[in-house]
């Protein structure tokens, strides 16, 4: 789960970590205000779950009140990457020295956190990786003795040669590290960290992702989830227990498995049509699911057919089947269904659709080369 | 011959008394799987009765499970607040081959579990993983048996029904599996392609291999390296996930492309330079097993 | 370093263990008014630290506040194992329906902390140790994972039977843990821990030692030291960096290093004397350590000749020499000192001594021998 | 030949700069050890200059100075804030034997870091230990040369000064020693008296030992019993502590008798039943070794 920048320098300032101040508008007075109180010479930040804020124009300097009320109007209620900007970040403008670059992260191949960090901040850290490795330092953490000193210590003197400043980063590194295991953070990222004019270290920008799986202990930080801030089908998916992401195609799809799920998309390419969704109902079987799943897939205008690939394994294929015609009945649903269900229960699946009208096939390669067939003549 | 489990596994069920314990114990006697133990906390005494009869005993710790009933083998099946500890229970119990099945195990809690489980000299399968099955032999997990068949080819892959549509095909197309591993789509997984690839390898039972994999990571790009410097026997890869946009998390906690890394594009390139076989659909699996058999 | 009952439930109850009210008393009026506030049945304990508190009659139960008060007028003052007793701890009685052990220590043989539970609670847990070893369950903890679900839930299952028992247990063993490894314990231990009528269980009794070599981060629990409850003499020799017991003899002895110092201790008796104290001045070698150590020697009426047993390493002989030069000059001392130097400097520290009328020797057998003779003939 | 350090010992002394370090650096160039870096984080770069004129160079890292001096060996003079996370450090930057100093490090501190230099495969010595010393080859730590002469005796102490007093008994009868060991009276050490004396039993310049308890815990009784069953040579004991009352710790952190256990009474007692002479006073030693060594 992402969660805002002035949410994730929460948890960092709860860390110890020195993070500026900074509060949250809602609207161009508000922010006016905040910027009175910070002197008026303050950064506006739109808080969105998008990165490239500064170039689509989200991230404006102001040295005034006046300016600062401006900007927020003009930045709160804009779009970037398909989500409206509704909160704004008001913060002191800071002189900067000097930016490095610090995040610890899951590395998959060693199965351990992972420190970056790279006296280069305040750029894209992955065009770092690639143009300049040599200015990264990767750092796998041993997760049975956590962060140990000589390390925080070693990468603070990758990134300073002062002492004072290697100080203040071993500390940091600690601080950065107990946000990330105290939050069960899949990513925790400060971008930049700069050294002020006076030689103090201070985090600017800040980046969390949150282990969705690890919500259920942290309800602080669950309840930093901002509704607002994704598109509702994906809102309506999660709480059905739906995994959901909204593609730019026509053939709606509804799979068990993420895996098979996404196979179905692609397939459904190669027969030359262009996917609307990614879709996974899970393990489950429960009918009401299936009728969710449907709800969110006929609320979107561009879906021109519907595909159904089920393979029952815990899933039960009646079950998918119920839940489809009793869909059915409960909403107007305007583009034409085809459904593949192999697996657990499929003779009684079959019997069942077939009462209720609907096609069903027992091939992948069928059903989603009749469905794109379908989209197309719609 | 297979890999994992054979007709020496002894299995204990952790959270045998669940609704995914029993349904699964079920499926698995009715296997033929040996589940010589289930385990649940407060209900040690008590035993599970199978739909067909057989009767299995209760114990409240693993550690009974091993003493009593000599349990090798161990599936999870315990809510994901509980399945980290359950884990290591099995591992500090002695258990040798540990299936994790259940799914959002928080990642944290699996960076020190990895860790015990690899200090304790076993081996952990997934978690978030379908488990495996010898067919003909014993299923550990949920793969539906009735779309195995004994054979000669390996399958591997990180997703669940994905796995079931191509071993599916394979038995549609008369061809038979040694064993069937789902290794799990989490970030942090007990044992990924490249143990599993090493294991089929050793296996003179195996003849050939298919890996499913998807996008995310780089698990698939080492495995392909992996394959042409160590194995000596053909194998078949598909990648899941070509439609799939950078950034966004599908269902898997691993499959996202981060920036411009872990691209399905990407991966079956890297399949095709080591020699890996890319099929473009999953019904193309079949030709290509086929001609890797025969080849 | 012990700490009183009182103090180690605090340290408990913050860790979350189930522990009964209970507040100290300085003075029999105190005690009679905590009593009258729980009713008048209460418990008053003694805070000494020293075992065999009951046997010694220093705990005392009270129908009423004013029993309470009588209780609490003899208990203040007494003594036990020489110690005097300047607190009471009152606390209301429980009702007993079963009794367990229940601690944390280090177990030196597997360097890790361990576990120690029995179902036999609120006896001597070296006697169950001795005569029904089966009765005492050991479980050692990997540092590096702590102490994991299912070793909790195990010695719970130890303790109890009954499943809400065993599930008030498997919290409790947590607890426990917790407030050994955070506040650094060598032992943390809960004896007896009792259910309730009601099946609820709570820690009745609390003896809790720290490791002195972590107090120095645990500023709250070294705040704890009770200075009225340890010998002046001990308060002084820690303050001055000296390791100090006294003892019943008439040899004071004055050596650098503990394993010399007990061997110097052997070796008076060995010879027919007996010690008067242990006492470590230390690996350094500064003069008013000497003079400390001195000070601290010549004050107890009992000794009879003073013994320096000194093996120059990091110490230097001529700075323990001057030492004595310089403790001579300000404080009158009346025993006889004998003085055995040998190593670093040895040749400057004989001739400072000379100077100063000391007699000095370099065998460690001629000066233990020379100082028992000296107290013989006192 | 020796144990632990010798001729190709290349040392790294860890807080080179502070008093203890600086002034032990000293006297360990004098005595002929290979000093070949010194580090202090935030003095790298700067060089330590000897008494008798050697430099050596300081990092801030013990990384740097195993990658750029190759040493080997490390010894640790930082405050006990910090000693546990310079062990780590040594162990981590490949040392294979680290001798710790440094007296009063927590004892929880303690507990991960010996499994921290376990895992490494290292070895730790102390901490709260003076160290060890190959007579006329190195010396590591703050053992007194000039008490020590070569020779066939090992010596193996959990005190300080009480090793200096039984080396230097040897060395006045005229009795060289293979090494000194001092293994520190902390609850928890890195090396017992069970790994040293294996390590002696190992050399074969070492025809007798002289092992030095004292009172606290079960180390010397559980040493006696494997020297009786593994070590082909003879050894002599002392056992510091016959006059220590119960319950009371005598300067060392372990130096405690706990209820019954622990005396030094028993100790003895289970020396002599493992065939160990015992030594009543520290000059007895020197007649007991002279049997031993003539036997």
């Amino acid at each position: 789960m992402d969660i805002h920048e002035y949410q994730a320098k929460e948890l960092f300032r709860a860390a110890g970590v020195a993070v500026p101040p900074g509060e949250v508008a809602t609207t161009a007075e508000q922010a006016e205000e905040i910027a009175r109180r910070y002197g008026g010479s303050v950064v506006v930040k739109a808080q969105v779950h998008a990165g490239g804020r500064g170039k689509a124009g989200g991230v404006k300097l102001a040295s005034s009140a006046e300016e600062a009320r401006e900007h927020a109007s003009k930045i709160l209620g804009m779009t970037i990457k398909d989500l409206t900007v509704q909160k704004v970040l008001v913060t002191p403008i800071e002189d900067i020295a000097s930016e490095a670059y610090a995040s610890v992260l899951i590395d998959r191949e060693t199965q351990r956190p992972m420190f970056m960090v790279s006296p280069e901040g305040g750029v894209d850290i992955e065009e770092v990786a690639e143009n300049r490795p040599e200015a990264i330092r990767k750092l796998r953490i041993d997760p049975r003795y956590g962060l140990l000193p000589h390390q925080a210590y070693s990468l603070a003197t990758f990134l300073y040669d002062d002492p004072a400043q290697v100080k203040q980063a071993t500390k940091l590194m600690g601080q950065l590290y107990e946000a990330f295991t105290s939050n069960s953070c899949s990513l925790a990222e400060i971008n930049p960290l700069i050294v002020t004019p006076e030689g103090d270290l201070k985090a600017i920008d800040a980046k969390v992702s949150i282990d969705e799986s690890a919500l259920f202990r942290l309800p602080e930080v669950a309840a930093y989830r901002d509704l607002d801030a994704e598109p509702a089908a994906e809102t309506k998916a999660r709480e059905a227990g739906l995994s959901f992401v909204k593609l730019e195609g026509d053939v709606g799809c509804c799979v068990n498995g993420a895996g098979l799920a996404m196979a179905t998309m692609d397939l459904v390419k190669y027969y030359g049509g262009e996917p609307a969704n990614f879709l996974d109902i899970g393990g489950s079987s429960n009918p009401d699911k299936v009728v969710a799943a449907l709800e969110i897939i006929t609320a979107d205008p561009s879906v021109k057919s519907i595909l159904f690939n089920i393979f029952g394994g815990i899933t039960r294929c009646d079950d998918v089947a119920n839940g489809i015609v009793e869909a059915a009945r409960r909403i107007d649903i305007q583009p034409p269904i085809v459904i593949r269900l192999t697996g657990t229960n499929e003779t009684e699946a079959l019997e069942i659709l077939k009462e209720a009208g609907f096609s069903a096939y027992t091939s992948m390669d069928e059903v989603v080369e009749k469905a794109v067939e379908l989209a197309a003549q719609a | 011959m297979s890999i994992f489990i054979d007709d020496s596994t002894r299995l204990v069920v952790q959270g045998i008394t669940g609704r995914d314990g029993s349904f699964h114990t079920n499926q698995m006697l009715e296997y033929g799987t040996q589940v010589v133990a289930g385990v649940t906390p407060g209900k040690g005494g008590q035993s599970f009765t199978a739909d067909n009869g057989t009767t299995v005993p209760i114990f409240n710790t693993v550690e009974e499970a091993v003493e009593k009933e000599g349990a090798n083998t161990s599936v999870i099946y315990v809510p994901p607040a509980f399945a980290s500890g359950a884990i290591m229970e099995a591992a500090d119990a002695g258990i040798a081959f540990i299936v994790a099945i259940t799914e959002g195990i928080p990642v944290m809690d699996m960076t020190r579990t990895y860790a015990f489980v690899k200090d304790r000299g076993a081996r952990l399968l997934g978690p978030n993983c379908p488990g495996a099955i010898t067919p003909g032999v014993a299923k550990v997990g949920i793969i539906p048996g009735q779309i195995t068949t004994p054979g000669p080819v390996g399958v591997v892959s990180r997703s669940g029904t994905l796995t079931y549509e191509a071993v599916n095909q394979l038995t549609e197309a008369g061809i038979g599996q040694s064993t069937c591993v789902g290794i799990g789509g989490d970030p942090i997984i007990g044992t990924n392609f490249i143990d599993t690839l090493r294991a089929f390898g050793e296996d003179p039972a195996t003849e050939a291999i298919v890996m499913i994999g998807e996008i995310g990571g780089t698990d698939e790009q080492e495995a392909a390296a992996w394959v042409q410097e160590h194995l000596e026997i053909p194998v078949v890869g598909f990648i899941a996930g070509q439609t799939a946009p950078p950034g966004r998390q599908m269902g898997h906690a691993g499959a996202i492309i981060s920036g411009s890394a872990g691209t399905a594009e990407e991966k079956m390139k890297v399949f095709e330079e080591h020699g890996i076989a890319v099929a473009k659909r999953p019904v193309d699996i079949r030709a290509l097993i086929q001609e890797a058999l025969a080849g």
